[in-house]
């Protein structure tokens, strides 16, 4: 039997931890305040009242690091509030901005970093709307990626009356927000009623997990994503994938790439272009491939400024004799 | 002894086999696999060619679904550098193609591959000293 | 002591409103070109700024040039960029000027060599145009060069230098303009003013620093040709704020000559109006030969 | 680090004409970062000069090699057996590693395969910009941690110049105008004070314009004893 160790406490975890005992699994539910929530006789649930600090190992072999503790597990669904550690603590996620009737007075609605293009049309349709109702809105973008729809968007909110500022820095001090803005170098003194912010930063995977790795997946294999504040019927669909994907027995283990340390020369090359975050830099400053992350797609062997980097089985000395072969060969 | 040599990605593989079950037979262009079109760097091309291919296609999925998200990105990035280098060693940098597939398209792919198998046959092998026929 | 000021230095100091004017040595080895204005332009202005390879494209020096101008009885203004020279030729050209009787000098940092004929030239930079001011008021002043030997004569010199109220940040360009005053520049040519407002923005800020009271200030203009002449200068010339009022005005005219010299005048009229403005430098680089009829209609011509 | 940048592969073959034995050396270090000199920069040079070769039908050999550090002689040294029959060394280091390479073999010709471009760091990755003028007297603490010697294009000490317009250096609207990050530096580290003092003429001495600098750390120099 299979154990999936569910983070978080809302109805989204328990629904789901439900799921996996309905599908045949153990589940493991950390949860802090687990009021409510009873340990299922036949001991396919457990409840620790703890919270997830990491998570190791591949698909199959995982474990949970917990603050009591560590879960061995076959894998993990995320399944507490996104932690929408926002840019400024009382700020008001974009997803659940009122439809229209803005406060009145003065909204800052802070695009930098993020949200992905879907996220920036929902936030200029919103201040569109509320500009309507005589709020006053001050959007913060970093630059303006916009074309084609997104283009009007933006000018119809300008025209609306929305203030764009592309900030330096932005300084808060009680109620008061000291935003510098880039081009003249002015500081601009805003009290906003509401700042509104979105820290969905623009993750490749969309809120459903990556199109290509799979639904409700994440960077990490064998650690699920689900989404919170889901309405009913979406939150039983999800669940049940989720529970379903939790519970699939793994894929076999591709071969990770290897670093040669004694030719890296701390370039950072393979760090920033690991799709799935797998390089690091280790202790002595050297690079290391996570094996459990690592999809074996060659990309860092590619880039390797120093060729430092292996993947077994598509090295060059393989490419070259596979290339020689297949010449030869038809 | 083959004249273009097809660098494929496993996941645009399938595209060649869909090519196969129609029966569509290809002709005097190797393939080779790789993990994803991003592990082929400038210096795999250069070394093909120096291997005696008259023309390199790389083959990597379409921009927004590939298996590892952005190995095409890098994949582009190397097959221009190597386009770069021919230019400047007095070769002509339409020996090397990149082209990207779903693994549905496969008509999409054969043409590529005939597309490089005439410029193989127009351009002639590189006056390579050995083995020179 | 005879009195070594110049005739631009007397103007100023005596309240009146100063007209300076420029002239554009040519791509030769013959100083008749020079000559010919200097005979063409006297009497209708004080002083005459000679270029010092301007936009970094090898022409007739200044300094050649400003002595064929004395040779036609006009005062000229030797302009001295700090990129083509380091603080030796510097000091050394400064001594060579007071020597053959030139009083005006202005500092300037000279157009990049990217901008001109001799892109591959290396920029010397050596001093900026605060710290040239400050080695030659120190030569006039304490008579001794950079680093304290001292001179048999100091030489005598009324120094100037430019500021351009439409460069970014705004802020900074008063603040600038103080460095060089307090580094030592008596008189200041700023970039042509089109744009006004924002001229008088920064004459508030000179006026605030008290700038005006420690040196006079000469507002720029230059009479455009022609509507191309004026997008030219608003699209390509770093530094430069062309409205587009003064853009569509030149395009829209039937006579855009006319039209030019007319902004001109007007622009002319309004700098006289504002308070710590001592005079105006026109800038009719290739159009010499229309600084007379500018300074008759602007009411200048009688010079003090 | 030091930036350099690959010269282009025609001014290389240019340059290495009639040799027929090269040793394509690359390093590990600055050029590595910048990805000009580094092993997968030699690799991909020699295979475009063995194809340049196949292509022309010279007979020319090419071996590589990439040394750890190529500005140390230690290091340089330890490729000594590889230079054996080698009638030119193609050095992908900066400047300074070519010229190491060269007093360390005396015998073989070596050619610069880079051009260095001062010393800098990645403005993202793979551009790299210059930062430092190397001027021997840093001036940062009054200009906001803004070098105006090296990022001011006429290296003013009191700057702008009056062709700053919107940020933008008035040579190339590619280039930050510096002056104008030092001012929003200052203002930022709540020091606009430091841009109403003149700074007064630079003493370039200390530069490369005082001969080229020889720096002793004393503490390190070991004594004829020691080293005998």
């Amino acid at each position: 039997m299979r154990t999936v160790v569910i983070a978080g406490c809302g109805t989204e975890a328990r629904t789901v931890a439900d799921e996996v005992v309905r599908q045949g699994g153990r589940a493991v539910l950390l949860c802090k305040e687990p009021s409510g929530i009873a340990d299922r006789p036949n001991g396919r649930m457990e409840v620790k009242a703890s919270s997830l600090i990491a998570v190791r190992g591949a698909p199959g072999r995982m474990t949970a690091v917990t603050e009591d503790g560590d879960v061995e597990c076959s894998s993990v669904i995320v399944a507490d509030e996104p932690a929408s550690v926002a840019l400024m603590p009382w700020t008001t996620p974009l997803r659940s901005l009122p439809e229209g009737r803005g406060p009145r007075g003065t909204v800052v609605l802070d695009l930098r970093g993020g949200p992905d293009r879907r996220g920036r049309a929902h936030a200029l349709e919103a201040a569109i709307e509320m500009l309507a109702d005589g709020t006053k809105v001050v959007v913060l973008v970093d630059e303006v990626l916009a074309y084609g729809h997104d283009e009007l968007l933006y000018r119809q909110a300008q025209q609306a009356g929305a203030l764009f500022i592309r900030p330096l820095a932005v300084e808060r001090e009680g109620q008061r927000m000291d935003v510098m803005d880039s081009i003249s170098g002015a500081i601009i003194s805003i009290f906003p009623d509401m700042v509104v912010s979105e820290t969905a930063v623009n993750q490749p995977c969309t809120d459903r997990g990556s199109v290509s790795m799979g639904p409700l997946s994440t960077y990490r294999r064998g650690v699920l994503r689900l989404r919170a504040n889901l309405l009913e019927d979406e939150l039983r669909t999800e669940a049940r994938a989720a529970a379903a994907i939790a519970l699939r027995p793994p894929a076999e283990m591709p071969r990770p790439a290897m670093v040669d340390e004694g030719k890296c020369s701390a370039c950072l090359t393979c760090v920033r272009i690991c799709p799935f975050r797998a390089a690091y830099m280790n202790a002595d400053g050297k690079a290391r491939i996570d094996g459990d992350r690592c999809m074996a797609c060659g990309k860092c062997a590619a880039a390797c400024a120093g060729k430092a980097i292996a993947l077994p089985g598509s090295t060059d000395t393989d490419l070259d004799a596979r290339i020689v072969a297949a010449m030869e060969g038809e | 002894m083959n004249k273009v040599v097809t660098l494929i990605c496993s996941a645009a593989l399938g595209a060649l086999e869909l090519a196969k079950e129609n029966d569509i037979v290809i002709t005097d262009t190797a393939v080779v696999e790789v993990p994803c079109s991003g592990r082929v760097d400038e210096a795999t091309i250069l070394r093909t060619l120096r291997q005696g291919a008259q023309a390199v296609l790389v083959v990597g999925c379409l921009a927004s679904n590939c298996r590892f998200s952005t190995g095409n990105f890098e994949a582009h990035r190397n097959v221009d550098e190597a386009k770069r280098i021919l230019e400047e060693i007095g070769l002509s940098p339409s020996r090397v193609e990149m082209v990207e597939v779903s693994s549905a398209q496969y008509m999409k792919l054969v043409e590529a591959m005939e597309m490089m198998a005439d410029r193989a046959g127009e351009l002639g092998p590189i006056r390579l000293l050995e083995g020179d026929p | 002591m005879t009195d070594c000021r110049s005739n631009l230095q007397r103007v100023l100091d005596s309240g009146n409103f100063a007209v300076t004017a420029e002239i554009g040595p040519p791509k030769s080895a013959s100083g008749e070109a020079v000559q010919r204005r200097a005979r063409l332009l006297k009497g209708h202005a004080d002083a005459f700024n000679l270029t010092d390879n301007q936009t970094a494209t090898v022409r007739l020096s200044s300094m050649a040039s400003a002595v064929l101008c004395m040779q036609e009885g006009v005062e000229p203004v030797l302009q001295m960029t700090c990129r083509d020279r380091n603080r030796i030729a510097l000091q050394s050209d400064l001594l060579g000027a007071a020597s053959l009787g030139i009083r005006n000098i202005l500092c300037l940092s000279g157009d990049h060599p990217r901008f001109g004929n001799q892109k591959g030239a290396k920029g010397v930079y050596d001093l900026d145009p605060v710290q040239e001011l400050m080695v030659f008021r120190m030569m006039r002043d304490e008579g001794k060069v950079w680093g304290g030997d001292t001179l048999e004569q100091a030489p005598q010199v009324f120094l100037g230098a430019v500021a351009n109220p439409f460069a970014d940040p705004l802020d900074l360009r008063a603040v600038r303009l103080a460095k060089k005053v307090d580094a030592g520049a008596e008189f200041v040519q700023t970039q042509a003013v089109f744009d006004l407002d924002r001229f008088e923005r920064f004459m508030k800020q000179v006026r605030e620093r008290h700038l005006d009271e420690r040196a006079h200030i000469l507002a720029g203009v230059i009479p455009l040709r022609s509507a191309g002449a004026a997008r030219y200068m608003r699209d390509r010339v770093p530094g430069m704020s062309v409205p587009d009022e003064v853009v569509d005005r030149m395009s829209k005219a039937a006579d855009q000559r006319d039209e030019g010299i007319e902004i001109c005048l007007e622009t002319i009229e309004r700098l006289r109006s504002i308070e710590g403005v001592h005079g105006i430098h026109i800038m009719a680089i290739g159009w010499e030969d229309i600084v007379p009829e500018i300074v008759d209609r602007s009411g200048l011509s009688q010079r003090p | 680090m030091i930036i350099a940048e690959r010269k282009g592969l025609d001014r290389i073959i240019e340059m290495l004409d009639g040799r027929r034995s090269i040793l394509v050396a690359g390093c590990r270090s600055c050029v590595s970062v910048c990805q000009a000199g580094g092993e997968r920069e030699v690799v991909a040079l020699a295979e475009a000069l063995r194809l340049h070769a196949a292509s022309k039908g010279m007979d020319r050999s090419i071996d590589t090699v990439t040394i750890e550090r190529q500005c140390e002689k230690e290091w340089v040294m330890e490729i000594a057996p590889l230079i054996e029959g080698k009638d030119a060394i193609l050095s992908m280091a900066c400047g300074v590693g070519a010229q190491i390479m060269q007093q360390a073999f005396t015998d073989v010709q070596v050619f610069p395969g880079l051009n260095t471009e001062g010393m800098g760091a990645p403005e993202v990755q793979g551009v790299y910009e210059e930062r430092c003028g190397g001027c021997g007297d840093c001036v940062l603490h009054l200009t906001g941690g803004i070098c105006p010697v090296a990022r001011c294009s006429k290296s003013l000490l009191n700057g702008p110049c009056g062709g700053s317009q919107d940020g933008r250096c008035e040579i190339d609207p590619e280039k930050p105008c510096a002056w104008d990050m030092i001012y929003r530096s200052l203002v930022r580290l709540g020091r606009p004070d430091l841009l109403e003092i003149n700074i007064p003429p630079k003493d370039w001495s200390h530069s490369h314009h005082g001969g080229p600098r020889r720096v002793v750390r004393k503490r390190a120099v070991l004594s004829e004893e020691e080293v005998a």
